[in-house]
């Protein structure tokens, strides 16, 4: 199915954001919030790992229902997960599309990476001591 | 004169290199001239294989040719105002800023800025034009003056942003805020485009395809032919003065 | 120990009234601050000292060795990037821009992917504001628009808004209304007097619509605006008109959606028009601690607030050409030095695979997503834990940060002023 | 120890009453001295003009209005751009340039000290910390009261000496210099959005007119025995008719001081306009300087108006406003709690524009027709009326009828029917030249006793070298060569080192801030005070023990300390 993702701020983004190797910053920005009607429709319980594709890669998240978001959106805290999908155009402005972007999200059986996968996966080295 | 720059291959191919100094005019003083890859200063021929065939006596009779990976060359023809540029491939951004003369012939795709602050001559695009295509500067209030822009792929958002005179024209489909704060001049899209003459309070504004995200403060006033189109006709802005025209073949607002 | 009055160094809030307790050089509690200021104030793990990543192995190194390093790397660039600046002090970001101008790099800082749309707004038509004890004391409208402050600016509304008291207000929660405007119904909106929902990217239409009606001009507005009736937004237009004085507050729901800066820009125009019916203000929500600083140390020391291109000796500015995400994207610079910010953890995938590309030198105090990159990353005092330092809060006031406790880390002037001090020596040599 | 001998220099010296006598002047460790050993560096002034280092005694160059101007003006920017060069940082700008841009062109024009004219206090560590990147002059700050909540509720009470204890309080936190009022009253007024009219209009809720706020401010300047006057910029500027309001306000002060005046009324150009409104707009520079000639205890800057691309930037910010609705232009406004605002928007002026063309010709009036030049003194507002740089065009005009009449023939045609200009026969002189850029300012700011404006021994050794004799160029005709000669110093000297030469700056300076702490009785302490610091604590969004600024924003620390009366 077919999802406008919009991107920001939480307050546990937030907490965790000086703390980015920790289990919480990793769960809190890998959570996709959704509509519980969408995540009905396909075949989502709270928590179940959702893939998503958008214009330039995909990642795995967790879907979490939220009372927030419209059908047809997803809200995912700013971080490495949805930074993981998001197309590096600005439009010559400067600022990538972080709050329109078109992603693809389906269930799958996956389980999220860790923050540091990420960043290996596009050529950093994690520093984990 | 004809000038043949063809660029040679580089290992730091993505840092762009700025050539503001290649104008027509200058060459006819020679081919002594630089260029800068980032903060370096290197010589025409360290990044070019220069040829030169013939003579002249003004920038009018000089006709520069670019070839090779030239879309990370910025500002070429920058100030021209008089003369041709004629680009192989694609070119990087600022190509023709503040232009007043002479003609630049584009066979690639433009990068941003292409034509920015015109105030004449002619440039043509046989590709695709990116962002702010015939657009202003940041904080100006004017773009384009005078002179024209026809890009035969699409272009990119920010189209004429803030032209305020001369004459703008794209085949394809053009991106979102087309012609946005327009005040004078005339803009033509082929194809469709987002949002078109947000803001505009001057200058003719055509679409004959579709005004996508039509935005809900332009007033409709009746239909008009032109070049053999039916279009729709609405003042400028009103939630700006109300001054201006768009047309178009047909909207949609997100309502 | 307890420090009185210590400045917040997480938001652009700065708030000032926070009371830390240190006990043997650790802090042990935090009074005032929200949960976002005192996770910071209490957060432990920071790196221990300079490393270097070797192959695939991170050695320890000593400063000296590091700062060479740095040093180096962006003597021999042609194309350095230096970037981030929003989680340091003023003083550090001086030093910054002019290491950029002796490289002749390029200098960014996080506003380009914040409120960087912001600033080319203001570019075009100026901007009508204050500072947040004019409206904590006169607003009795409030518009949040696109800004979520109880998940990012967590005291906004108990210091200035909807919550604190005012001079001219006898019942501030009574007589101030407040607005939100958003795309999802956030916590800010339930606490809201009106809620306006919009669809996704109809922010400036419905701005466009409000300039009408504001103007008088109702008739041609269509029945629904991007999600929001007409009559709402008449209501919406009413008060703000009756209001005595009001204020907007946006946010990052209006510089990311398509249109950027444009949305912005109308924002403006409207509290413009209608500044000649009543007195309006609008500011941006500022994001990072001492982001709006490093505005204000770029602009005076450069002309221009953030993506300064010096590759040419002279100070070019022109966002979506000199921005960090830009520059990255396109592979436009061959090293990097990044402060105060962790843009591995916030930028577009495709900027990071090129930071991992080309050297990079990191001074953060903690291990972040963009460690995973460095080359090499210094360790640095945190502004206002135990560094001190100037840094501006969202509406311009600078304020001094407090050192809250002592430790043997460097600052980050410190570090960087040894770092230009090198480079000053390699240049007249 | 480092010596400089400069010799053979024309000196004009009006605060000693030298009038062009060549001699030599000798400089130790950055102060003016008797003599200097043999081993002094020696420079050859060749009988050029030598003038003490410039002042002026109102520009607005640092701090958050001024920051503000260039953040809003990339266009600006545009111009006036120039590389790193050896110590030297780039520069950008035209209208509102960079620090560096600003003290490298001030001191290439031969000014060693400049007073920032408008420093809101709370963001005062703004100005501060702008002030450490104009290395090549000496920094003061005038600090704004026009809004102030406590000073306004005190002058309700009729209580002028808790009105000075609240100045003394905020100018010792603050790290100010002097007394600014910015369209007293207006300023609150337009937190609501509404203005004051002229000086008896109340401010709306504090009950207090604009001239009760002057005429009490002014005498509580003078408990504090501050160096520096109340400098006031007048209600109503900009407006036609406006000078009648003026008046109003010149009228009120007494004189109270016997070393210098009691009021500096400050880009008086803008607030002598006649007329009922734009269609019968004249000038009204007759009145205003007849007024000043026999009013020993006013002193005023003209607020000179030059034709070109600006920035308008002021505490004003309803005039400001104003001034959007008529251009509208890009716009910023700017409050500040409790204390005052700004305004700010770009303008050009143009010779094709009457009303334009009559500021131009009000400006130069006020100076030609004012007796006294110490009375009168040279400023652009910068950059309000014009950018700086048109400080050598002004004087030129000042030093030649021809060069006046040849620019009137460009402005509007019907200028000649609003102005008295055409008729001024005056030529002003060096000596009056040189009391309106340098002698006059620091008299008028109270630091001739510091060391400024003039070059007696002790005196900083801030020497402005001139490429010009004056027995050579008779300015009179030879008007291109007065607007070349001050326009690059031939050697510009600061604190007794060369720190700019024919047109290039030298050396990356350090400047000194200067600044006044009035010492007031226990029972005058603000900082005790519980009334005080209830209402700071509630209305301000910033701790009381926070607004201070520290000394570590002062790169040479000047403080200026006062016995106050209170």
């Amino acid at each position: 199915m077919t999802f406008l993702m919009i991107t920001g701020r939480t307050v546990n983004q937030g907490v965790t954001v000086e703390d980015k190797t920790s289990a919480a910053y990793a769960t809190e920005t890998s959570t996709c919030f959704m509509h519980e009607f969408d995540m009905l429709e396909l075949g989502l319980a709270d928590h179940d790992t959702v893939r998503v594709t958008g214009a330039c890669g995909e990642v795995v998240m967790r879907a979490s229902a939220s009372v927030e978001v419209e059908m047809g959106t997803v809200f995912v805290p700013y971080g490495p997960y949805a930074n993981h999908i998001v197309a590096a155009g600005t439009h010559s402005t400067g600022m990538p599309d972080f709050k329109s972007h078109e992603v693809e999200i389906e269930p799958t059986d996956e389980e999220p990476k860790r923050v540091h996968e990420l960043m290996e996966d596009l050529g950093g080295l994690a520093y984990d001591r | 004169m004809k000038v043949t720059l063809a660029m040679k291959p580089a290992a730091k191919s993505f840092i762009p290199i700025e050539a503001e100094s290649i104008v027509p005019k200058n060459f006819l003083a020679g081919t002594d001239l630089s260029v800068w890859r980032g903060n370096r200063e290197l010589r025409l021929d360290e990044v070019f294989s220069v040829s030169v065939e013939g003579d002249a006596g003004r920038a009018e009779d000089v006709e520069v040719v670019l070839s090779g990976e030239t879309f990370r060359l910025k500002r070429v023809g920058e100030y021209m105002d008089g003369g041709t540029i004629t680009i192989l491939g694609d070119i990087g951004m600022h190509c023709g800023n503040f232009m007043s003369g002479g003609t630049i012939e584009i066979h690639g795709n433009a990068d941003g800025w292409l034509g920015r602050e015109m105030a004449g001559g002619a440039i043509v695009c046989r590709g695709d034009a990116a962002d702010y295509c015939a657009s202003g500067y940041r904080g100006g209030r004017k773009g384009m003056i005078g002179g024209t822009v026809e890009v035969f792929g699409r272009a990119g958002d920010f189209l004429a942003e803030s032209i305020a005179g001369g004459t703008v024209t794209v085949h394809g489909d053009a991106g979102d805020m087309a012609g946005a704060e327009m005040h004078g001049g005339t803009l033509v899209v082929h194809g469709d485009c987002r949002r078109p003459g947000a803001n505009m309070k001057g200058g003719s504004c055509y679409v004959y395809g579709t005004a996508q995200g039509m935005l809900p403060t332009f007033r409709k006033i009746g239909t008009v032919q032109h070049e053999g189109h039916t279009l729709i006709r609405f003042t400028g802005d009103i939630a700006n003065r109300g001054k201006g025209n768009l047309f178009v073949k047909d909207y949609e607002y997100l309502d | 120990m307890i420090v009185k009055d210590a400045v917040c160094p997480f938001c652009g809030c700065l708030c000032d009234d926070i009371e830390v307790e240190v006990e043997d050089d650790r802090v042990v509690a935090v009074t005032n601050a929200c949960e976002l200021g005192t996770t910071k104030f209490m957060g432990e793990k920071r790196l221990k000292g300079p490393i270097l990543r070797d192959g695939d192995e991170w050695k320890d190194i000593t400063c000296d060795e590091a700062i060479r390093y740095a040093a180096d790397m962006l003597l021999s660039a042609e194309r350095p990037l230096l970037y981030g600046w929003s989680g340091t002090h003023g003083e550090a970001q001086c030093v910054g821009v002019h290491m950029a101008e002796l490289v002749r790099g390029v200098i960014d800082n996080t506003s380009s992917v914040c409120h960087g749309p912001s600033i080319l707004a203001i570019q075009e038509v100026g901007h009508p504001g204050c500072t947040l004890g004019v409206v904590k004391n006169r607003a009795d409208l409030v518009i949040y628009w696109g800004s979520n402050p109880i998940d990012a600016h967590p005291r906004h509304l108990s210091r200035y808004t909807r919550y604190a008291e005012g001079f001219f207000l006898e019942n501030a929660f009574r007589d101030r209304k407040v607005i939100v405007v958003d795309v999802r119904k956030t916590e800010t909106a339930n606490i809201a007097d009106e809620f306006v929902r919009i669809k996704p990217g109809g922010d400036y239409a419905v701005l466009s619509a409000l300039r009408a009606i504001v103007q008088g001009k109702t008739e041609t507005i269509p029945r629904t605006v991007a999600g929001v009736t007409r009559e709402q937004l008449i209501r919406v237009a009413n008060l703000c008109k009756s209001a005595k004085f009001g204020a907007v507050y946006f946010g990052l729901g209006l510089t990311m959606t398509r249109g950027k800066y444009k949305n912005i820009r109308n924002a403006i125009e409207l509290v413009s028009e209608l500044s000649r019916h009543t007195k309006f203000t609008i500011s941006a929500m500022r994001g990072h601690y001492n982001v709006y600083g490093s505005n204000e140390v770029n602009t005076w020391m450069t002309g221009y607030p953030f993506g300064i291109d010096f590759s040419r000796g002279i100070a070019f500015y022109n966002p979506g050409e000199t921005t960090a995400v830009d520059v990255l994207a396109r592979k436009e610079c061959d090293a990097a030095l990044i402060v105060g910010s962790d843009p591995a953890a916030h930028f577009p995938r495709r900027c990071l695979e090129h930071l991992a590309d080309i050297p990079v030198v990191q001074l953060d105090p903690y291990p972040n997503a963009t460690t995973a990159f460095c080359n090499v990353q210094i360790p640095v005092a945190v502004t206002g834990i135990d560094a001190e330092g100037t840094a501006y809060r969202m509406d311009g006031v600078p304020i001094r940060t407090r050192k809250v406790l002592s430790t043997d880390y460097l600052s980050d002037r410190e570090v960087l002023s040894r770092m230009y001090a090198l480079m000053q020596e390699a240049q007249e040599r | 120890m480092t010596e400089l001998l400069v010799k053979n220099a024309c000196v004009i010296d009006p605060l000693r009453g030298i009038n062009a006598e060549t001699m030599d002047i000798a400089i130790r460790d950055g102060k003016i001295v008797e003599e200097v050993s043999d081993a002094a560096e020696v420079i050859d002034a060749r009988g050029m003009l030598t003038l003490p280092g410039g002042v002026d005694s109102h520009t607005h160059i640092c701090g958050t209005k001024v920051n503000f101007g260039r953040y809003m003006s990339p266009e600006d920017m545009r111009a006036g751009r120039t590389p790193r060069r050896g110590p030297l940082h780039s520069t950008s700008g035209y209208s509102v340039p960079t620090t560096y841009g600003n003290s490298y062109r001030y001191s290439v024009m031969g000014y060693t000290t400049l007073l920032e004219g408008a420093m809101a206090p709370l963001e005062a560590r703004h100005t501060h910390e702008e002030f450490i990147y104009t290395p090549l002059q000496d920094t003061m700050a005038n600090t704004l009261f026009d809004g102030n909540w406590g000073i306004m509720e005190a002058i309700r009470d009729g209580d002028t000496k808790r009105v000075a204890a609240i100045i003394a309080w905020t100018l010792r936190a603050v790290k100010g210099f002097g007394v600014k009022l910015t369209n007293p009253g207006g300023t609150e007024a337009w937190q609501w959005g509404k203005n004051v009219s002229c000086i008896r209009d109340p401010v709306p809720y504090f009950e207090v007119t604009p001239a009760e706020i002057i005429r009490s401010i002014v005498e509580a300047n003078e408990l504090l025995g501050l160096p520096h006057s109340v400098h006031l910029h007048c209600n109503n500027l900009g407006t036609p008719g406006n000078y009648t309001c003026t008046l109003g306000s010149l009228g009120l002060i007494p004189d109270l001081n016997k070393k210098r005046q009691t009021l500096y009324a400050t880009h008086v150009q803008f607030h002598a306009y006649g007329g009922s409104g734009w269609k019968d707009f004249c000038s009204k520079s007759e009145p205003i300087a007849r007024f000043v000639d026999m009013r020993p205890q006013i002193v005023m800057d003209m607020g000179q108006v030059m034709f070109g691309r600006t920035t308008t930037m002021t505490a004003d910010g309803p005039m400001e406003f104003n001034l959007y609705r008529l251009h509208h232009e890009k716009w910023s406004n700017h409050d500040v709690e409790l204390e005052t605002g700004s305004g700010i928007i770009p303008v050009i002026y143009r010779r094709k524009n009457l009303v334009n063309s009559i500021m131009w010709a009000i400006g130069l009036e006020l100076a030609l027709l004012t007796k006294s030049p110490w009375q009168c003194l040279l400023t652009t507002d910068n950059p309000n009326g014009a950018p700086f740089v048109k400080y050598p065009e002004i004087i030129a005009l000042l030093m030649s009828k021809k060069y006046r009449d040849a620019e009137f023939a460009t402005i509007h045609p019907d200028t000649a029917a609003r102005v008295p200009l055409p008729a001024i026969e005056r030529e002003l002189d060096w000596y009056e030249i040189a009391v309106m850029t340098r002698a006059g300012q620091a008299k008028a700011l109270g630091i001739q006793d510091l060391g400024k404006g003039h070059l007696g021994p002790g005196a900083d050794a801030d020497v402005a070298i001139y490429p010009l004799r004056i027995d050579e160029v008779d300015p009179a005709t030879d008007y291109q060569k007065v607007i070349d000669a001050f326009s690059r110093t031939e050697y510009t000297i600061k604190r007794g080192r060369v720190v700019a030469r024919r047109g290039e700056c030298l050396i990356d300076g350090s400047n000194a801030t200067f600044w006044v702490r009035p010492k007031v009785s226990e029972n005058y302490d603000m900082g005790k005070d519980p009334d005080f610091i209830e209402k700071f604590d509630r209305y301000y969004t910033v701790r009381m023990r926070n607004y201070p600024v520290q000394e570590e924003y002062l790169n040479r620390n000047r403080c200026i300390e006062t016995e106050a009366r209170i």
